[in-house]
């Protein structure tokens, strides 16, 4: 744990105004990739296994661009959210690890 | 437990005692809460496991019937580990761990009494199942389907369902009460590498209950709904799988058994380093250690289904990683070793406890490591050695860590030192009771003798060590009782303990007065490095440095929501089982609990410091 | 550092961020919802575990229609969206703004709940019933359980939105409007997770 | 009785450090720690490599503790300052590294047991095939490769592999021969498949290892290891013609009331436990002994009908929430209940 900041202290913010355009980007790629995701699978032609990776891999962009901007991961003082959320999603992984090995099983 | 100067409006007599209590949103009043309660269980937990050994002392025994049996095992297991370990493990974590930080309060003391009421409503719930005469009796890791309704119709499981799920509600919150406050409540200096081994150890299981918890909720839940709702989780004709649930729950149960023994380790510690008069051998090993095996512990649940039929592969991983907790858990006990080594070692009650835990929760360990080898586990499994091997890790690891814990800060929660005579004595009986009790266990089960059986036949060769565990569980009783008749004797001396009794604590908790004011502290300390008060000590000085000026001190007001909350968490248990108009009911009583704490801000109220009173420091 | 040392009008430019008792409830939500991953990866397990225990009943790709799913998607999308803009306009001290983002924020959600339960009635005709097998079950339960903390963050926000027209935006009133944008969207990326894995993996 | 090899029971001795009670390492055909079959002694064998590791650790925390104690107590009136040791990078590195070290040793027999055990005889032409099926408080095993069921007494050949296939047909139970062999779950809904070998004829105990109800405790069951030629018997005699009463008031009674649930032979029906050569089982429901405590294991038929009239006369008082419903339940004549018990003690296979 290298943290070592003391957390009693006021935390001394700049004030930045943020502008909405990161905000309507994230949207906009949200958006996309949704559409996306469901076009894939309305055209219903493409390799079944190659569709699943897609749809996962755009689902881990979408929310990961949706908790870094709109949940302000990425700002500072976010380290213990991140490990909160990191922690969640390593429970989560042997969770559904052992979900799909057991039925194939 | 009589209550100290209050700055807020009192109610005289008894009912303004009560009210007081009730409405507590004082870590150190909750953390009396707390003990007691877990006390109260524990004897519930303690008269059922009597039972089970009266029953157990000859073959062929009918002193008990099966049934009652069966629901005896179910309620002691869930009993000791959900309503007397926990809540004592949350009683010492609410009492010293904002003390040890240098806090006022926790990050959320509202949600800290909610916490407890939600968890002691659960508990209560639970347990009111023997006076309605529907009891869990599928055994405290509930498998389907003896816990469905198909092979347990009557409302038993209903009570295991759903006050496991309230009162697991109560530690989830007092989980992320404490991460929060360890992370934004330290006193100015008190960096991470500067806690209390205890605080780490709180910090570890808190984190480890935000993040096994919620799996045991969504377990219940699903239980809960195929019971109540008719759902098909665990009913086999539907499609439904039992091994979801042995899944789910272990894997929130082996973090659980992290979430109970870490802190025991925070507590062994504290009080090794205290009574050796030296800082805590490796304390960065340590600390490392304690983060290992709460990550370890969520990648080793399958080591309790090796004979499910997993496969080879999964019970050749699952032993690895199983045997792979050894390692940090034996440096661990090394370094408290080492922490001795070359100390100034006094033999008080909490040191025997904590000396007594060494050798104990190594015999549990090491037959942990036998269990972890799948091939032998074939063969343990299910039978009295892995209830030799669980008692003397929950027993003789956890148990003994939390009474070395309450000796130890007793003074600092109720300004009264134990008895140390009593409390060798009750020492003594329990350390005999307890391995005469469970070592033998461990050969009942290799000559053949499955758990959770309500009688067995003579002739097997299990006669004379059921004979001499029973004898050792009445020896065990006795100690406990010693405990509690000193616990009676000291109540009753007058309240005063200095404010470092034990003349060489270390930490923070030590340098303000027992019990500790209100506030805590007069003015929040500045720390200056590991073991803040021996270093003050050390350099001469008699008060801690403080890192602001004296001023008045917010406190939060105190609140009947909390208490309320749990009443209604309490109907709407009651209403699933009987009567959904009920479970709304409750349901809504919580919820607008919820709005009404939302729209009232609590202002809290200011204590103005007086100057130092002689009378607060101790002669 | 207590609440009343900041005065309406001196408001500071991250207001939920001023007190001790504002952070603190960030990071305590920022756990519980480290909690809720768990909770609801949890049920996921138990969803993917039973993906094919469908019995006589309907199979999910006879099941789901995607046009439904996609406008509830963009519903949610959107409103996760607006939330964002509301905190913005918090930061910037417009309350009238912040107050108009939120109402639009929970309609959006009341929009996506409507549908939501119509979707399930629907379902409910064509023999996909709570009880019809192990994979009904799992679905509602995990659905149902997503649909609930959208009703929940509705009556919050709502709350909310009531509790800043009386008291106005403060240091304690600013706190609740960010924890409770955050769980809005948590539970947008969360939808993210169930319209991929049930919805579309459940048509592949 | 008690065949245990005074090397093994030495060695056992002072591993757990000459335990008195542990005057004999249990019943042969019971005990762990007296394994009577190849996969329970390597199983015995992983144990015994697991307790050396341990004993070896426990040891030495024990000496350390023992030494710090007594050499570092605090005298009386002793106020000195102890220095304060921060800690030692190499001690700590030492404490790692071979616990590591004693992990590996006990990690690499753990996995070649795994692998071991895993190995699945379902479908080798030269291992005898039983489908165990666990219903709450009884074991029915079922021989497909001779389209014989029998219950509550496993039979085997000595020498061959027993494949295993393991269901359950109401909760979960658990199938475990302590002396033969570690155990493995019959789950409701899904198939386990495992295998123990059976070297020398005898009679083994064995017992349902999961909380599967009131009678868990009561749910043991027996196997019996005999030659290959008694067991071709065996069967020969299991797939012959049931025999009934001869008596005709016995036989209608016994047809119409006992085999609407069990059955004998080719007769009746497979709800509740197969009765087909009842009096040549060592005990009645799993618990009642049939045998004299002069000879162990040798049946007496007198006591066998003895034994079914306690059980006939209430079942629940035996065994709390079986199925079977009691004679006064049945409406059975205390005359059908004399013909039928002693019809069935003198039921018998000769094959041994």
């Amino acid at each position: 744990m290298t943290e070592n900041h003391s957390a009693s202290q006021p935390q001394t913010q700049r004030h930045r105004v943020e502008g909405p355009q990161k905000h309507i980007v994230v949207f906009v790629l949200s958006m996309v990739l949704t559409i996306i995701a469901f076009a894939a699978v309305a055209a219903g032609k493409v390799n079944k296994l190659f569709v699943i990776f897609l749809l996962l891999g755009m689902a881990i962009v979408q929310a990961f661009a949706q908790m870094a901007f709109w949940m302000h991961m990425k700002d500072r003082g976010h380290f213990f959210p991140i490990i909160g959320i990191v922690g969640g999603v390593f429970v989560v992984i042997m969770l559904v690890a052992l979900a799909l090995l057991w039925t194939w099983w | 437990m009589a209550a100290h100067a209050h700055a807020v409006k009192r109610y005289p007599g008894f009912w303004g005692w009560l009210w007081d209590w009730l409405t507590t949103v004082d870590h150190k009043k909750i953390g009396i809460l707390y003990l007691v309660a877990g006390g109260l269980f524990f004897v519930f937990g303690g008269i059922e496991a009597l039972l089970i050994r009266l029953q157990l002392m000859f073959p062929m025994n009918d002193l008990i019937s099966e049934d009652f049996y069966n629901e005896l095992i179910t309620m002691h297991g869930t009993t000791m580990i959900f309503l007397a370990a926990m809540p004592v493990i949350f009683a010492l974590m609410n009492a010293v761990v904002p003390l040890q930080i240098g806090a006022r309060d926790v990050a959320f003391p509202f949600v800290n009494a909610l916490g407890f009421w939600t968890f002691f409503f659960g508990g209560l719930l639970l347990n009111l199942a023997w006076l309605m005469g529907e009891v869990p009796d599928a055994g405290w890791t509930a498998y389907p389907p003896l816990a469905t309704t198909a092979y347990s119709s009557h409302h038993g499981m209903d009570y295991y369902v759903l006050g496991l799920q309230i009162a697991g509600i109560g530690t989830l919150l007092g989980g992320i009460n404490f991460m929060a406050t360890i992370i934004n409540l330290r006193a100015p200096g008190m960096t991470f590498m500067r806690m209390p081994m205890f605080t780490w150890a709180s910090f570890i299981t808190s984190a480890l209950i935000v993040f096994a918890f919620p799996a045991l909720t969504v377990g219940l839940v699903a239980m809960m709904f195929d019971r109540i709702f008719g759902a098909n989780f665990f009913n086999v004709d539907a499609g439904g799988n039992i091994v979801l649930w042995e899944h789910i729950f272990w894997l929130f149960g082996h973090p659980e058994v992290y979430i109970l023994i870490l802190p025991a380790f925070g507590v062994i510690s504290e009080v090794i380093s205290t009574f050796s008069r030296k800082r805590l051998f490796g304390y960065s090993t340590m600390v490392f250690a304690t983060i290992l095996i709460a990550f370890l512990g969520f990648m080793v649940w399958a080591h309790h289904m090796f004979t499910t039929g997993l496969g080879p592969v999964a019970n050749a991983l699952f032993s690895i990683a199983t045997m792979a907790i050894a390692v940090p858990t034996g440096i661990k006990v090394f370094n408290w070793l080492f922490t001795m080594w070359g100390g100034s070692i006094r033999f008080t009650a909490a040191n025997l406890y904590a000396i007594g835990f060494i050798p104990t929760f190594v015999m549990g360990g090491v037959t942990g490591v036998m269990l972890a080898s799948a091939p032998a586990d074939f063969q343990y499994h299910d039978s009295y050695f892995v209830v030799g091997h669980f008692h003397y890790t929950i027993v003789g690891g956890l148990v003994t860590g939390l009474l070395a814990g309450i000796h130890y800060w007793w003074p600092k929660m109720f300004g009264r030192m134990l008895h140390e005579g009593l409390g060798k004595l009750s020492f003594w009986f329990y350390i005999i009771g307890f391995h005469l009790t469970f070592f033998v266990q461990h050969f009942l089960g290799l000559l053949g003798m499955p758990r959770r059986v309500a009688t067995y036949l003579p002739n097997q060769g299990f006669d004379t060590m059921n004979l001499v565990s029973t004898i050792g569980a009445i020896l065990m009783t006795v100690g406990i009782a010693v405990f509690f008749v000193n616990v009676v004797i000291t109540s009753l001396k007058p309240r005063h303990a200095a404010n470092d009794p034990w003349e060489d604590g270390r930490t923070l908790e030590w340098a303000i007065p027992s019990p500790a004011p209100e506030y805590n502290f007069k003015q929040i300390p500045l720390v200056r490095g590991l073991d803040a008060w021996w270093k003050e000590k050390m350099e001469g000085n008699k008060e801690l440095p403080p890192a602001e000026p004296l001023g008045p001190i917010h406190m939060p007001s105190p609140s009947i929501l909390p208490f309320i909350m749990g009443v209604g968490f309490f109907i709407s248990g009651f209403g699933f089982m009987y009567n959904l108009v009920f479970a709304v009911i409750g349901l809504v009583i919580v919820l607008v609990c919820m709005a009404l704490r939302s729209i009232f801000d609590d202002h809290g109220y200011h204590i103005e410091p007086e100057e130092p009173k002689k009378g607060e420091v101790a002669a | 550092m207590s609440a009343h040392e900041h005065h309406a009008g001196a408001l500071p430019p991250e207001p939920e961020k001023a007190t001790l008792e504002g952070r603190n409830k960030i990071l305590g939500f920022w756990l519980f919802l480290g909690a809720e991953t768990v909770l609801f990866g949890t049920l996921f397990s138990a969803y993917l575990a039973f993906r094919n225990s469908v019995l006589d009943g309907p199979k999910p790709e006879e099941l789901f229609q995607l046009p439904m799913t996609f406008i509830m998607t963009v519903v949610l999308l959107v409103s996760s969206l607006t939330s964002v803009f509301a905190v913005q306009a918090m930061h910037r001290h417009k309350t009238g703004q912040m107050l108009g983002w939120m109402a639009v924020t929970i309609a959006l959600g009341a929009v996506f709940l409507g549908l939501e339960i119509y979707e399930f009635n629907e379902y409910a005709h064509e023999g996909h019933r709570f009880t019809t097998s192990a994979f009904s079950s799992a679905f509602y339960t995990l659905v149902g359980f997503h649909g609930g903390h959208v009703a929940f963050g509705i009556l919050w926000i709502g709350l909310v939105i009531l509790q800043i027209l009386k008291k106005g935006l403060t240091v304690v009133t600013a706190p609740k409007v960010y924890v409770s944008a955050i769980y809005w969207h948590f539970i947008d990326v969360v939808w993210v997770f169930i319209f991929t894995v049930v919805y579309l993996m459940g048509k592949v | 009785m008690n065949r245990w090899h005074a090397g093994k029971k030495l060695a056992l001795a002072l591993m757990f450090g000459l335990f008195p009670l542990l005057a004999a390492c249990g019943r042969a055909d019971l005990s762990v720690l007296n394994p009577q079959g190849p996969v329970a002694q390597r199983q015995f064998d992983v144990l015994m490599v697991s307790v050396g590791i341990m004993t070896l650790v426990v040891v030495v925390v024990f000496a350390l503790l023992i030494y710090v104690l007594v050499r570092f107590r605090r005298r009386r009136g002793d106020n000195s300052i102890p220095e304060q040791v921060e800690g030692n990078h190499k001690l700590e590195i030492i404490w790692t590294v071979i616990p590591i070290i004693l992990l590996i040793i006990l990690a690499v027999p753990t996995v070649g047991a795994i692998g071991k055990f895993a190995e699945d005889y379902w479908d080798d032409p030269n291992a005898v095939q039983v489908k165990v099926t666990a219903y709450q408080y009884w074991w029915e095993f079922e021989y497909p490769q001779y389209g014989i069921t029998t219950a509550q007494e496993l039979v085997v050949p000595i020498g061959k592999k027993i494949a295993f296939e393991l269901v359950a047909g109401d909760v979960k139970h658990s199938f475990w021969i302590p002396a033969i062999g570690g155990k493995m779950d019959n789950n409701p809904g899904l198939t386990n498949r495992f295998y123990l070998e059976f070297p020398t004829p005898g009679v083994y105990r064995g017992r349902c290892a999961e909380l599967c109800g009131p009678s868990h405790a009561y749910m043991d069951f027996k196997a019996k290891a005999v030659d290959q030629a008694s067991f071709d018997r065996w069967v020969a005699a299991m797939q012959g013609p049931a025999v009934l009463p001869e008596d005709d008031n016995i036989r209608e009674a016994f047809v119409s009331k006992c085999l609407t649930c069990h059955a004998v032979g080719d007769q009746g029906a497979p709800i509740g436990p197969n009765l087909t050569g009842l009096g040549s089982r060592v005990t009645v429901a799993g618990i009642l002994f049939n045998d004299t405590p002069e000879q162990e294991y040798v049946i007496d038929p007198a006591k066998t009908e003895e034994n079914i009239k306690v059980w006939l006369e209430d079942t629940q008082k035996i065994k709390p929430g079986n199925m079977m419903p009691s004679a006064v339940d049945l409406q059975l004549t205390q005359e059908q209940i004399d013909g039928i018990a002693k019809y069935l003690a003198n039921y018998r296979l000769d094959y041994e």
